[in-house]
């Protein structure tokens, strides 16, 4: 590697660098403002004691675990099955799950208002608690892409029709493969999945405003434009929830590689 | 379950039963609200066939609003492919020691999600009127970013600069394997028949990668195009790009005609299918030489 | 007793028939190899017997009872598979546990079971290993044993060892075969490696294009091959293209030499052309034998214990072996040898 | 008191929907906590705070066929809506037990609509970033506040915003009405061709993170910002000299209110004497402010706390009509005629 | 005149030395293996020469001139590689062309290099196909073709075989040999395949942990191996483990029966222990040779063209090869046989 390369090579990653992390910078100082003419974390107790605060975060914690439940019961069985039975099928099947990056969610959650108010077949906006299960169906939609993409990949890593037959021929069936063969085979990939859904259901804006949900998203907005400092800290908040599920990622393939899931 | 019977008739329609799940799923909150857009734009209030709606689209401000929404979404795509590229092409080839590139991959996946409204306050924390950088600018410098650079954070340019926040990272993630897939042979086998590293990279480096970088320009677009957060949460609803206007639309605003929304999500379904279409073709192309 | 009757057996993927018209039945205790080429459908004769696959026609039945309706966690059967198969998230006491905890063993016979599979193999002190923590054939060995915990009536075995390197291959056949014995399980063995099959089967039946070509014992596919196919699959052939001189004297002409014939099976006219088989090892240009041909050498090539001549022979090239020995001197390309062997290693081959 | 029935039917109904109210704006943070004390047997679900009456209004449309949670029970809109809604059968009658205290000229007299509060459209001004604190419409056109003044709703859609397109066409001499939307329009077109005019929602966030150091909002609403921002940034509220504007909202029932009657009960509420001494301790001017006043129901506090009276003089009352007008012309024209957008 | 010469050649990855003072220097139009298991450093040698690591110490100059300065693309040197390393985004043509046109060869000169090229690897017809568009053992030869183009001064080829099938790796190591001969280019191949290496080469480098063990003619290399490394690694030898009986008689003890060498190199006491080694086809027992052991069979294998048979003598287990015949009878396991050999083939191993 010749000195130029090195040189260029130093510039653009340290140019990167300050890009992603002078933003951060002033995001957190902003945050600090809130006393004035001091630092403080002010910002940070106001949003800490906020009710409302603690409902939507709440409200949005469980949304994510909800999501992730559903989703893993419907792609882990669904990528299992495509790779073992119908291999043919992968591309479509892939193609469907990559939809929701072509669709943007604000069409998505526009056909539900349509499709799903209290005068339709599935009224599912007529109740609470059928709003809420269509938001998380709608979450499970746009995690979809993440999810499906994990798993594959996780079962890519084994041989997952030679596996199955293996246990069907020592007697297994389908559940006793699926539960003692399959999944804790993906289960580092089931978390990766699960965290990126984690993340992106906790910031998850646009489904849960135009569904009129009490979501941690919608809150921060609204939030960010009534009060002065409480948006940054709460932003910070939010930003550390994300790294630390995409970190907790990294540090589960890391671990994976270095050992088998055990269950 | 499906191998016992010697009946295939029977075989079809088991193993397509595995799938229903997922079909119905999907069908239910994937395809019909999509389709029923789709098909609404396409349709007058009581339901009969029209092109109105699409003719529509140009008129009053929603032609602009898409041409700014392009215009951001390329930008943002060209400037993050290319910064990104250069970040992954120093990392993978050692240009920066190999000890960065495990947290710059970590790090990648973090800001890559980290678009919607925290990203819009980091931005207005830092280039914002009072924010860290243009109060730095103003009192050490005596620059004004607005006055004396035209730099705005809710310009064009401050919408593309707070995008790329994601874009790069984004770039990075995704064509970091597409440079290792470049083979080391590749490179060795073209040394060792004379050729210098200029050559390599122009005839057989950048073939190679060229699908792979359009691609990943085609579902930047695409993922820029989308964005509503970020948006919103800095202008809060008054900013003329796709996404928001529909948001306003969805919300019952003042255009009051729900088959123009149709028919305004339609059109972003399009921009971003043919983005993603590209994508798709291109990915495939380059994964037929990275096998 | 037939133990296991494969009766007409086929199958069919859409419009390509990979099986057809399969027959063959193997005693209890017996060990039968599939031998053939890539694609021949060893794989899928196994696959259907252990119940992966629904054959498109005919019968399989195991010790008299027919296993179509039965599926395949029914048959009780054991299978090892090329690429092990163990169970990644499983240490390897759990591995070959898994069938009899699937079968719902209570535990401490379980213990005993795996304990004596783990000496069977040998791997008794690796039971808490992981599979990624072991080498290729040490997982085989896990997988041999697994798959005859449950005490399966028979054992299915795809090419279990073509994963595996020279060495270790040839050390781990034996270990199988061995085992094999001792427990008196009645075994199928795919391979498309020859010497494979050659070495540790009581018959092999050699596949060509979804048929059983040739079944047999090891020798008598090797030194008796009924079909060009199995002739040119087992071993080296040299194939010599020849003319009927006279029928009644058994002697045919290759190039401007004449040979004597052992055999002339069916009835030839002078004149008529004729294909022989004569294998490499059957050759020597040291005395010998009862026939001569005289040729000119094309190449000589040293292959460790073996060195290969070919020589031309009217237009015929005929590859013959030497062992190796320090002293040897190896024909030289353009010298004129005398190939001797016998007669009656020069065979008729049915076209 | 609202009779036993109500109380009774509302509490099975067990849910109100409201939308478009901000904790901040004229005390409703209070004013809904005091219901849900008063009533803790009924949920209060609260749809999108930031939505203008435009969308209040598509709300209730929207959800024609929608009993669910994004149906709204009541609106709260600017005046110029209340006939509209009517007109649109979007609203049921409903008269309050104090109906007869609300004066005549801002309630339909069948009762689809009631006007509620209102107050006087004021700039609140970032001291930090604003030296010389405007004092006047004709002062925001100065190069001294480029990129600083902004709307605190979109002119297409809020009230608020609305009005003051028509204030600032009043500060210019014309007369409330179709004449007034068209002369602010003109006024914010240059406005914005001066590149003073930002087009973003301006809020107390806003006005602190310096996105929109001048903001036009009522006064009501300028006041609690300012409380909220506690002297951080600093901030003055001025009512300007010209085209000086009062607003009146209005309250009503949806058509297709999901919960009617915990609707009534929470007309009940806000009418009261309770709900209206809420509504005063968020700055604004209740609708039964004179009445209660008179009957010396009003504690001297609030009365003290409030914006100095002078303000109020001057202050022009449009009538529904030219409210109408007004409407009319600025939703119309303000892609056209300014057409705020990004560079 | 030696054309390469590689002096006291060192490499070191961090505190690791893979290659340990290798020494060798090879003819203009040689043809060389490196032979030796996986790690030795067969590939880091092959690297340094063309120039993509540098060593840590040694010489390598080709035609007398020292490399060290020059960087790969100045070096002048064809190199083949073993996932073949064709640039997936030319066609054929365009991939042999490459060397030519980095060169800035004129366009029409180009198309003649390249067509002479196709013809010699007889693949004019597929000069339009794209690399996946064609199956390994093509893909190889136009690797070849297109490390050839450039007329390179010597040619690399780094197991350029091995992700081939077996027909076609034999097929096309023959090909590979007689087009360096008819080019007479100088060559160095890497294998770890012995039999690969014994049959092509001119001479044999056998490696062993980054040192050269050997060097010789494959004949050399695999009769007279001269440390016990090259012997176990070359060819399938018997170590027998034996006591100097009478050094002066140079007779040795085998379990209970005695031997006489043929040579007895060094100095021995008597009751000395001492390993000798046997290839396996040099026994058999037909009769002939000048020594014999007596020995008790253990197991008889048909292995094809080949039966080995392992017999005890006195605790060691040895294997012995004979041709097989159709009248064979192979020995069954139990039998007591005779073992002959020629004295000669009894070495002596250095340990
Ligand atoms: N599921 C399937 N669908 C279609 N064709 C198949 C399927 N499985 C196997 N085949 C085809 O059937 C033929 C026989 O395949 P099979 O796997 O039995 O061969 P094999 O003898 O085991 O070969 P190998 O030695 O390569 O393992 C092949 O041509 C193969 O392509
Ligand atoms: N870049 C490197 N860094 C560190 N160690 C290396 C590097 N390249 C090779 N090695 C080590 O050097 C030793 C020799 O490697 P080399 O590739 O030369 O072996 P080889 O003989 O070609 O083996 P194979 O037959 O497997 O190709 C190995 O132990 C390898 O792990
Ligand atoms: N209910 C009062 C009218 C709606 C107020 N919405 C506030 C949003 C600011 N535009
Ligand atoms: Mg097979
Ligand atoms: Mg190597």
């Amino acid at each position: 590697m010749s000195i130029g390369a090195r040189i260029i090579g130093w510039a653009v990653l340290i140019f990167g660098l300050l890009y992603f992390f002078v933003p951060l910078g002033g995001l957190f100082e902003f945050s600090l403002k809130a006393r004035r003419g001091v630092y403080s974390f002010d910002a940070y107790r106001q949003v800490f004691a906020d009710p409302q605060f603690q409902a939507t975060f709440t409200y949005s914690v469980v949304m994510a675990l909800v999501t992730i439940a559903i989703g893993i019961l419907i792609v882990v069985p669904t990528a299992f099955w495509v790779r073992l039975k119908m291999p043919w099928a992968r591309p479509y099947v892939e193609f469907v799950t990559l939809l929701p990056l072509v669709i943007p969610a604000i069409v998505v959650v526009f056909g539900y208002i349509r499709l799903y108010n209290t005068s339709s077949w599935l009224p599912l906006t007529g109740s609470v608690f059928g709003t809420n299960a269509l938001l998380a169906f709608g979450y499970t939609i746009l995690a979809l892409p993440y999810m499906y993409r994990a798993v594959d990949t996780g079962l890519r890593t084994i041989d997952v029709a030679t596996l199955t037959e293996a246990a069907q021929i020592l007697g297994a069936g389908w559940f006793t493969i699926l539960r003692r063969v399959i999944l804790p085979n993906v289960v580092p990939a089931v978390l990766s999945g699960a965290f990126l859904t984690f993340a992106i259901v906790i910031g998850e804006f646009t489904l849960a405003a135009l569904l009129d949900r009490p979501a941690f998203g919608p809150y921060l907005q609204r939030i960010g434009a009534n009060k002065a400092y409480e948006p940054f800290a709460l932003s910070v908040i939010a930003f550390a929830i994300t790294w630390g599920c995409l970190g907790l990622i990294q540090l589960v393939s890391r671990f994976s590689k270095a050992a088998p899931s055990r269950i | 379950m499906t191998n016992s019977s010697p009946a295939t008739q029977l075989h079809l329609p088991l193993t397509w039963l595995g799938l229903a799940p997922f079909a119905i799923f999907v069908t239910l909150f994937l395809l019909m609200p999509t389709m029923h857009i789709v098909i609404g734009a396409f349709q007058t209030r009581d339901g009969s066939f029209t092109l109105q709606n699409i003719i529509d689209l140009n008129s009053g401000t929603i032609p602009s609003s898409y041409w700014i929404s392009i215009k951001i979404s390329a930008a943002s795509a060209a400037l993050g492919s290319l910064i990104g590229f250069g970040m992954a092409v120093a990392v993978v080839f050692g240009a920066v020691p190999r000890w960065v590139r495990s947290p710059l991959m970590t790090f990648s996946g973090v800001a890559s999600n980290f678009a919607g409204v925290p990203l819009a306050f980091a931005f207005l924390a830092t280039f914002g009127p009072v924010g860290l950088v243009t109060v730095l600018l103003r009192q050490n410098f005596g620059i004004v970013l607005q006055r004396d650079l035209g730099f705005n954070i809710l310009s064009f340019w401050g919408l593309t600069v707070t995008y790329l926040f994601f874009q790069i990272p984004l770039m990075i993630l995704i064509i970091t394997p597409a440079l290792e897939g470049l083979r080391r042979e590749w490179r060795e086998a073209a040394q060792v028949l004379g050729a210098s590293t200029l050559q390599y990279w122009r005839m057989v480096a950048l073939p190679i990668l060229f699908p792979s970088l359009l691609g990943t320009f085609a579902l930047l677009f695409a993922n820029a195009f989308g964005a509503v957060a970020t948006a919103i949460a800095l202008t809060g609803s008054s900013l003329n790009i796709v996404p928001i206007q529909l948001f306003a639309q969805i919300r019952g605003d003042v255009l009051g005609n729900p088959n123009l929304g149709y028919a305004m999500a339609f059109g972003m379904i399009v921009v971003t299918a043919v983005a993603n279409v590209v994508y798709i073709w291109l990915r495939i192309r380059a994964e037929r030489w990275l096998k | 007793m037939s133990f296991l009757v494969l009766d007409n057996l086929q199958k069919s993927f859409g419009a390509v028939q990979v099986v057809k018209d399969f027959n063959m039945s193997i005693d209890k205790g017996e060990f039968v190899s599939f031998l053939g080429p890539s694609g021949c459908g060893k794989t899928t004769v196994l696959r259907m017997i252990a119940g992966f696959e629904t054959p498109t026609g005919g019968t399989i039945s195991i010790d008299g009872r027919d296993q179509s309706r039965l599926k395949t966690n029914q048959r009780n059967i054991g299978m090892v598979f090329q690429a092990y198969a163990l169970f990644p998230n499983m240490n390897v006491f759990d591995n070959v546990a898994f069938g009899l905890k699937v079968a719902g063993t209570p535990k401490a016979q379980i213990e005993a079971r795996v304990k004596e599979m783990l000496a069977l193999i040998r791997l008794e002190h690796l039971a808490d290993r992981y599979p990624y923590q072991m080498s290729g054939g040490q997982q085989q060995r896990v997988a041999l044993a697994r798959a005859l915990a449950p005490k399966p009536q028979l054992l299915l075995l795809d090419e279990p060892l073509s994963a595996l390197d020279a060495k270790i291959r040839i050390s781990l056949r034996e270990e199988i075969r061995q085992i094999q014995r001792q427990l008196g399980i009645t075994t199928v063995f795919v391979t498309h490696d020859q010497e494979e099959a050659l070495s540790i089967s009581d018959r092999i039946v050699v596949m060509n294009a979804g048929r059983a070509d040739q079944i047999g014992t090891p020798s008598e596919i090797y030194n008796r091959p009924t079909t060009r196919f199995v002739a040119s699959f087992v071993g080296t052939l040299n194939m010599i293209d020849a003319k009927v001189e006279d029928p009644a004297a058994q002697t045919v002409r290759i190039g401007d030499q004449l040979v004597r014939l052992r055999d002339l099976p069916g009835s030839h006219k002078a004149g008529e052309p004729i294909l022989l088989a004569l294998r490499p090892e059957a050759g020597s240009i040291s005395e010998g034998g009862d026939s001569a041909l005289q040729g000119t050498v094309l190449s000589s090539s040293f292959l460790g214990s073996v060195v290969r001549t070919k020589i031309d022979v009217g237009g015929n090239a005929i590859s013959f072996d030497m062992f190796n020995a320090p002293d040897l001197r190896m024909p030289a390309p353009g010298e004129r040898v005398t190939l001797n062997f016998s007669a009656q290693d020069l065979l008729v081959v049915a076209d | 008191e609202p009779s036993a029935e109500l109380i009774e039917a509302a509490k099975k109904e067990g849910m109100l929907t409201t939308i478009a109210l901000p904790h901040s704006w004229c005390g409703y943070g209070e004013v809904i906590a005091g219901f849900k004390a008063k009533y803790p047997e009924i949920q209060v679900n609260e749809l999108n705070p930031d939505a203008g009456s435009a969308d209040e209004v598509e709300a209730i449309k929207a959800n024609k066929d929608n009993k669910g949670p994004q149906a709204p029970d009541v609106v709260d809109v600017g005046l110029a809506f209340g006939p509209q809604m009517k007109e649109e059968g979007l609203l049921q009658p409903y008269k309050v037990s104090t109906w007869d205290e609300i004066p005549d000229d801002i309630k339909d007299a069948e009762g689809y609509w009631y006007g509620d509060y209102y107050g006087v459209l004021s700039f609140i001004v970032n001291k930090d970033m604003v030296e010389t604190v405007p004092q006047d419409w004709a002062d925001l056109l100065k190069p001294d506040y480029a990129g600083q003044v902004a709307l605190a709703g979109d002119p297409r859609a809020s009230n608020q915003a609305i009005l003051a397109v028509l204030a600032a066409g009043l500060s210019k001499g014309a007369k409330p009405g179709e004449e007034s939307g068209k002369a602010g329009l003109e006024y914010f077109a240059e406005l914005n061709k001066a590149g003073n005019f930002v087009p973003v929602i301006a809020k107390a966030g806003t006005i602190a993170q310096g996105a929109t150091p001048i903001a036009v909002a009522w006064d009501y609403n300028a006041l609690a910002w300012r409380d909220e921002l506690k002297e951080n940034p600093p901030v003055e509220v001025v009512v300007p000299k010209t085209g000086v504007l009062a607003g009146v909202y209005v309250q009503g029932i949806s058509a297709y209110a999901p919960h009617p009657n915990a609707a009534k009960l929470w007309m009940e509420y806000l009418y009261s004497d309770e709900g209206q001494n809420l509504w005063l301790k968020g700055y604004c001017h209740p609708a039964r402010f004179n009445a209660m006043a008179k009957a010396g129901k009003i504690p001297q506090e609030l009365m003290d706390a409030l914006p100095p009276a002078e303000s109020y003089e001057a202050a022009v009352f449009p009538t529904v009509e030219e409210q109408n007008a007004n409407k009319a012309a600025v939703t119309g024209g303000w892609d056209s005629v300014v057409g705020a957008n990004v560079q």
